[in-house]
């Protein structure tokens, strides 16, 4: 038995009931939202509307939206500076999103975020963590609280492949292991980190053996099918929420774009990227639903109309959006002034 | 009145804590069945259960960072930092989080957190084991940096930082935890946020903290039978820095010396010097003087320690150099 | 002379030092294939090949841990941490090794460390990404830490560094990378312990370093169309600091300003005035000032970042009230 | 084939000729000077003449002792504040180690570092580190200095069962396994870190899972009996010599006295301590022997009579030694001026 195995235990079963295939197309609408979303940033970048650093989940967008599809509303996610499609999966409005990009005060974090800080109380979205593997112990943490209060919540943590060589990844895997603690870990293997393939990165790139190193069970999931991300995600996070402590899953998946809008993407090579492009999740998804036959006529430029439609909007809302007063600078650095502090 | 120690004073905040607030737990590195590695929370453990005194692996980086995401997750955390050597493996958590949370989400999440880690020198455990930091502490915009130097502020800071609503981190100097002293029967939450005057005097202002309040009371004990009467600020909260107090005192008594365990360049007595001349400058009599520790890892010899340490000798000798 | 790029000297520093040493070689993330995050080293994989230019995981305590092993084997190496907002996960082997090594062993082990980092804000990268921590670098014992402010230094600091015996921490602005100037063609090493005067006055002391230097040099420019000259003071060496230089200019003066982008409260800005008034207390006319960033995480907004960031204004209006 | 196996490899095999028992009866002698030597310090630690901070590895002395015999003279060796029985064993002298304790200019390190920071250029032990975990980076780097200039060197790293829960742990096994570098990671595991049991500490206490991990062959050894620990760490040292990578040696040992001398010792059952006492490495031997026949009659009485001799010399040194003028305090904080630099 191979020490995946050995973490793997049963594989997962768990799925959603999906008959008429409308759950499929919800997923397919939800993967667009996302995709038209982010090309839309684009050239808003190029036209210098958007600043600072700019990471792109494109071609990942199964990864966002089947684990998202596995959480209820009262779990919580923490997630990385590749975070658009998290934060738009998880129910963040597209509004706030766009307007945090264009540094507005009606952005989710008053544009002082940018695209690598969104964060959403609402939806229980911990943001947008800029620092590889810095996110992680917070997940952690927020899941040891609801342990303490007996929620019987999940806390979902993404995190890329690279961020498995930071020391912050170990100690929170075993911390979460040792007390046993609902975190659902993501680690979304895009092979890359920046420019370093994982194998420059990883003695062992057999992901999931970190994970049996904790007692963690982990599974290998193809990141490019957002029903097999689902099916995985779903029933990891019972697993998780039922007690049976964290579980790991190695998504496997490619960003098809480069690291950042500054990364000229010299370090890979384009075949390996076509490879990639032809296992497009929302190309392959509208496919099998096409010859499944459960895509209605017309229903796929429905969905792409109101995806650009809502776009439209949220680029529209963000444009109209006002700059917080300099006077504010320094509101938020703390809360107020201490207990019990006359000033 | 009660006598008690620094370190019962500070057991005894926490047992409160624990009985007051549900939401209140201690994790860190031999917090439970040690009791803590200068005994500060013994018998914590038994008195309410491993699932409220946490002990935690050698992970000072995820511990941290799991009291940050459990405070924003509705708890009061109060993680033990064993000593403030191992901060520095903490100090992405504390900055980039802890710090930086409140801020970045544009003020949706604060971080109701406490961190209580043990500092300074003078046990003659050497270079890695003997740091003084706070002075990098205070510089970090988004949290709170509170030092108390009394077993009254050691009894009463913490229950005040538990109900601030951001991060606090509070030292306490290794060599205080047996210090004695009095304590009202009916202690209870004390002020965080400024400094007091210990003792007052006309001659020149000492400004000292945590390890070396003791240091420059014993010195001014000393200036006084030199007929030289030093006024003593206790900072007690290092950052927000209250230079209100300092301030007002070396405007009055035109002259200004600063005690810090920090090594000199860089140090908290630094921004304190920078302050006094910027606000009081005209009221000076000469420049504010500094005596820090000497800038070397810290020796373990105790003869090369000493010399290295700020000492009451040191002190009066700078305090009559300024003509105090 | 040559017309060159500061990215370009430093790139030109390295290959030089790889061509000329053997035992040198530059480990980091994303160093070689990627080129380096701002593309500093980039082509230096293809020339020197994998085993001189080491792509790393990320690891930042380790591999700087690493390279702390790697000099006591008798290497040279050159590691860069991608920015200074990473260094803190390196902390504690930069603290509790690097700088303590030779201490603690009683001078039997030095260690000839090179680490290259940028640092700075200014580009709308966010809180944890625009640290300037310059100041915390400057505080500890052990450690040499420079900051090259022109193509010259760029291109000659890091041949010195790797001289040195001991561990030098090189800082490069990351607004300063695109920034040209020319080269005399035998540009060589230069001294990296020195801070130097990059423009003369008589009427107050500018004091700057790496990022704030064009500031202050703008500034004094417009002063100048004011009337006031000042004397532009660039530290180049901020540990150890080189007081000598910049306090002769403020006793001559007899006014002194800061330009540091740390945040003000423990800044870089706090020695340096502390240093002056402690020095040259009776030459000066006005208290030492300070322009530092305001104290805040760095906001992503471009109107709030510039608000947080010292700038010309804020830089001649300071001057100006200091009756310069 | 579990995780464990699986990184395991062959058994190791190599020994040492030792017909006569000459080597053994050595090994012994070794164990005894160090167990005889961290006893006097106890006693000046009571007196006073020892302060700070004081480790003792009494009970451990088979770790030292076998992993030392494996290692040639340019190998060098990676310590922690623990480490007593490693600088003796590696030929640091009990002179210079006595008066290191004692804080006198005479000690290996002029009295600056203590029990925790013994180092000695001539024997290439670098130290004595106090911050756990905080070698082992020092270990790869070292390794990777003679990786590239081509010496055929092994660096022994030596930590505890706690450090395994370090994130620095896990970032210097996958860079050594990464880059294949000459490090011996030594981990002394004896159950407890302070008062934190390993079980309180790793959700998977099998410690060779964590090498496995990251492809690293890895052995678990008897600390507690030198010739086997000593003819797997031969082993596991010619294969790392000869280019096989990083190897990681689990010694599994136990510490008879507390963790400190401030350490009460309240969290281990007197009967688990007491049941390890039936196991220290010197009595075993010391009785393997007797029942080889290939302890002469006298020997060891001659053996503790020398060990007995030498650290009283070494005491004697240590009284007689002086103290490091003050005004020297700020020697070593830099070799000397910058390069160039006239001051
Ligand atoms: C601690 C730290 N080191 C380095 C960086 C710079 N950096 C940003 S993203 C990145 C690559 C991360 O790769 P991975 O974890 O695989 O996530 P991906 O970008 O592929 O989604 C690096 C090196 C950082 N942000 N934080
Ligand atoms: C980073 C760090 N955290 C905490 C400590 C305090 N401390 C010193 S030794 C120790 C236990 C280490 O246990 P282990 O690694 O098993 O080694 P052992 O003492 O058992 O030999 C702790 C927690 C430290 N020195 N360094
Ligand atoms: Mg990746
Ligand atoms: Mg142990």
């Amino acid at each position: 038995m191979s020490p995946a195995r050995h973490a793997l235990g049963a594989a997962p079963v768990g799925a959603q009931p999906d008959g008429d295939g409308r759950h499929a197309v919800h997923l397919l609408d939800q993967m667009i939202r996302i995709r038209r979303f982010e090309e839309r940033c684009v050239e808003l970048y190029s036209d210098t509307r958007i600043r600072g650093f700019l990471h792109l989940g494109i071609g990942e967008e199964a990864c966002s939206v089947g684990v998202m599809e596995a959480l209820g509303p009262d779990d919580a996610v923490v997630s990385t500076y590749r975070e658009h499609g998290h934060a738009l999966a998880r129910g963040m409005s597209m509004r706030s999103a766009m307007a945090e990009l264009e540094g507005r005060l009606e952005g989710c974090s008053r544009g002082r975020g940018g695209s690598m800080h969104l964060f959403d109380a609402a939806t229980r979205f911990y943001g947008g963590n800029a620092i590889v593997g810095g996110g992680i112990p917070l997940a952690v943490g927020l899941a040891l609280a609801d342990r303490m209060m007996g929620r019987p919540r999940v806390t979902a943590c993404f995190f890329g492949d690279g961020a498995v060589a930071e020391g912050e990844f170990h100690e929170s895997m075993n911390l979460a292991a040792l007390w046993q603690l609902p975190v659902l870990f993501c680690c979304e293997n895009n092979l890359y980190a920046m420019g370093t393939a994982l194998g420059r990165s990883e003695s062992e790139t057999d992901l999931s053996l970190k994970a049996a190193s904790y007692r963690v069970p982990a599974w290998e999931v193809d990141g490019m099918d957002v029903r097999a991300v689902e099916r995985s995600a779903r029933d990891a996070a019972e697993r998780v929420r039922e007690g049976g402590g964290p579980h790991f899953l190695e998504l496997r998946t490619y960003r098809f774009r480069a690291h950042s809008m500054y990364d000229p993407d010299r370090y890979r090579d384009k075949a390996e990227i076509e490879r990639w492009k032809q296992l497009d999740p929302i190309a392959t998804l509208t496919e099998a639903l096409t010859g499944e036959g459960l895509l209605e006529a017309g229903e796929l430029e429905r969905i792409e109309q109101a995806a650009s439609t809502e776009v439209d909007d949220a680029v529209a809302f963000a444009d109209a959006g006002t700059l917080e007063p300099v006077e504010d600078l320094e509101n938020f650095v703390l809360s107020g002034p201490a207990p019990g502090d006359g000033r | 009145m009660t006598r008690i120690s620094y370190r019962e004073a500070l057991r005894e905040a926490m047992r409160d804590a624990l009985r007051r607030d549900e939401r209140v737990f201690l994790m860190g590195e031999d917090v439970g069945r040690y009791g803590g590695c200068f005994a500060v929370s013994l018998g914590l453990l038994e008195e309410f259960g491993p699932g409220r005194v946490r002990d935690t692996p050698l992970s000072e980086s995820a511990f941290v960072g799991a009291g940050i995401g459990a405070a924003l997750g509705g708890m009061r955390p109060i993680v033990e930092i064993m000593t403030v050597n191992f901060s520095l493996l903490a100090l992405d958590q504390i900055v980039n989080n802890a710090a930086s949370l409140l801020y970045m989400s544009g003020g949706q999440f604060n971080v109701p957190l406490v961190i209580r880690t043990s500092t300074g020198g003078g046990r003659q455990v050497a270079a890695q084991h003997s740091h003084s930091l706070e002075g990098w502490f205070a510089h970090i915009p988004g949290i709170r940096a509170v030092f108390p130097a009394t077993v009254e502020d050691a009894r009463g800071m913490l229950w005040t930082a538990l109900e601030d609503p951001d991060p606090v981190i509070i030292f306490e100097h290794a060599s205080l935890y047996n210090m004695q002293g009095e304590l009202p029967d009916d202690a209870g939450p004390v002020d965080i946020s400024r400094s007091a005057v210990r003792r007052e005097g006309d001659d020149l202002t000492i400004v000292a903290f945590g390890g070396t309040l003791g240091v420059a009371l014993d010195a001014s004990e000393q200036l006084a039978a030199d007929g030289v009467t030093a006024e003593v600020v206790d900072l007690r909260s290092l950052r927000p820095l209250d230079d209100a107090t300092f301030v007002a005192s070396a405007s009055r008594t035109h002259r200004a010396l600063v005690v810090d365990e920090g090594w000199r360049t860089g140090s908290l007595a630094a921004e304190v010097a920078a302050r006094i001349q910027e606000q009081a400058f005209y009221d000076l009599d000469a420049p504010v003087a500094r005596v820090c520790s000497a800038e070397v890892p810290m020796p373990y010899a105790k003869h090369l320690e000493d010399a290295a340490l700020p000492s009451v000798g040191r002190v009066v000798a700078a305090a009559h150099a300024l003509g105090g």
